[in-house]
């Protein structure tokens, strides 16, 4: 059961990483993409953070709708509304049960982008976390197995599905940072 | 007029530039646009997008894109938005001209459309 | 890279937009753009449609459009130019993005016409 | 036979009538275009008299050329490459006689634009004029006849073609400036 502050520690956690990783999405957006996921994600958290930091919140919810106001206003990418959607049906649950909010923000994500499993998005990350979250079964390493499962994927959703079969070989930037945010939850848990 | 154009790009230069193609054809259409990011980069915005609906003189707005990802936060803004917002995936350029010059002419909501679904590309 | 893009807009802003979003995903692929009058105004001009030719690092060139009479000035620049210039009556903005994006990737001219007949809006 | 004295009257005939009727051009292309035509066509005609006014020329053909290129250049829409063709075609007749000029122009015009008679353009005014002048038969009134003729089409070619029925009732205004063009060469045989 999280509450305010472990979601504050889980957005520092991933706030810490997406800054450290930045080039490194980038990198994994440009043959694939546009080249600014890094970008995106770390102008997004920045903003999280200053949304949040010492700032008080009176439940999980509300803390949750800041921070996908946050994202959703300063990505500028496909993962704002997406991750935005994601916090945004999360803040609907109402409490911090992370057996609730796993699937809500995955159904947040395929409302808003109509990907499903196979497509080669973050889809394809949430999905299994979701299965896995139910059966208290969500590791760092069945996340980095979905991650890395992107990429032998043809994309046929978002930018990457421009290039086709060439979308095969390269690990989708969403899913990559989808994994961070995943594993993030893991260590401010505990 | 009762049907307004709204366009959504991600880039500033191309919201402007089909603004001014299509204003040529329909000077009583209000055209207002969502280009490009605050910072003048390239992305789309929801805020931006909103902006450009309530901006936009008529309470029924046509509304056209570039990529994908701009019509993820056109569906955000149509879900926070009390206008009536009707989203085409269509040629950016060409359905937005289209729909202009017809609106233009006070063609039917329904007529106009009969057109634009040549236009679907998405 | 073997193959460049031309854009031709009857705006300026159109044009320059367009080769803005395009060289996100096609860092390699020289794009020139022919856009509005010499003077600023709108339209196209065969002059400028030959120089963006000309200013183009390749020798073989995929040409997009947005109205019928910039494909009119088009084809007279292509009836004058060497360079070997392939036309397409698609959507500008979105076939230009398609067809950047997979020459950034050496995908074959064949397969890149495959992707851009399904943009035919013209 | 026309001679080169004989084009420079006829554009200087045309010009007058250009210039006059810039306005009543550009209204004309309102409802159904974009407003330009006169202005486009003002422009492209300054560019021509710039050109050929107190300039010598060895042949028609050679006067016929410099037309087209200021056509061309100066237009700016689609009646000047449709006007410049025309003009480029002429030129290759190598002679003045109106018999082979006159369809060698719509030859010109029918190759750029591709419209057939019945699209609401300027053929249907060439296609008339083309067969009336074979016959020698071409006058003021054949040739406004099928100016006229446009009001009651439907637009399928051109920026009218967008309008589709709402094209109707309306002159198409590439039909009255090239109305315009037919009977200054009258004149200018005179
Ligand atoms: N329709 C979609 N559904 C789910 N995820 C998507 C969709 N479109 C894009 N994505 C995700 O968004 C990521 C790209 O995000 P980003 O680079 O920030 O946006 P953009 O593609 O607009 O530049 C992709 O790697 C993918 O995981
Ligand atoms: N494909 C075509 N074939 C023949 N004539 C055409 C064609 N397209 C347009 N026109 C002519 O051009 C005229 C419009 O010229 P103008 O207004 O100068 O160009 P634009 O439409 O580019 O603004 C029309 O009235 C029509 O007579
Ligand atoms: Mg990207
Ligand atoms: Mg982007
Ligand atoms: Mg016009
Ligand atoms: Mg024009």
């Amino acid at each position: 059961m999280l509450n305010v502050e472990d979601v504050k520690k889980w957005m520092e956690n991933f706030d810490n990483v997406i800054q450290e990783q930045r080039a490194y999405l980038s990198d994994l957006d440009t043959p694939i993409g546009d080249g600014d996921h890094g970008n995106n994600m770390a102008r997004g958290m920045e903003a999280v953070m200053a949304a949040i930091t010492d700032k008080d919140f009176a439940d999980v919810p509300s803390i949750f709708k800041t921070i996908a106001m946050s994202l959703i206003s300063k990505v500028g990418g496909a993962s704002g509304p997406l991750y935005g959607t994601a916090f945004m049906e999360m803040a609907k649950i109402g409490n911090g049960d992370v057996k609730e909010l796993i699937p809500a923000a995955l159904a947040g994500i395929e409302k808003r982008g109509k990907a499903v499993p196979g497509e080669k998005t973050m889809v394809d990350v949430w999905t299994p976390a979701s299965a896995l979250v139910q059966k208290d079964a969500l590791t760092v390493e069945g996340i980095d197995q979905a991650v890395e499962s992107t990429k032998e994927m043809v994309a046929t959703k978002g930018r990457a599905s421009y290039v086709g079969d060439r979308s095969v070989g390269h690990i989708d930037p969403g899913a990559m940072s989808s994994g961070y945010l995943l594993k993030a939850l893991l260590k401010a848990e505990g | 007029m009762e049907y307004g154009v709204v366009i959504v790009s991600h880039v500033a230069e191309i919201a402007a530039g089909v603004k001014r193609l299509i204003e040529q054809v329909a000077k009583d259409v209000s055209v207002t646009t969502a280009g490009g990011l605050e910072d003048g980069g390239v992305g789309t915005d929801m805020a931006r997008i909103m902006t450009a609906f309530e901006e936009n003189k008529a309470d029924k707005i046509l509304a056209f894109y570039d990529l994908g990802s701009a019509k993820m936060n056109l569906e955000m803004a149509i879900e926070m938005s009390d206008k009536e917002v009707h989203l085409y995936d269509t040629a950016l350029v060409e359905s937005a001209y289209t729909a202009a010059a017809l609106l233009q002419v006070n063609t039917k909501l329904e007529d106009v459309e009969k057109q634009l679904k040549e236009l679907k590309v998405k």
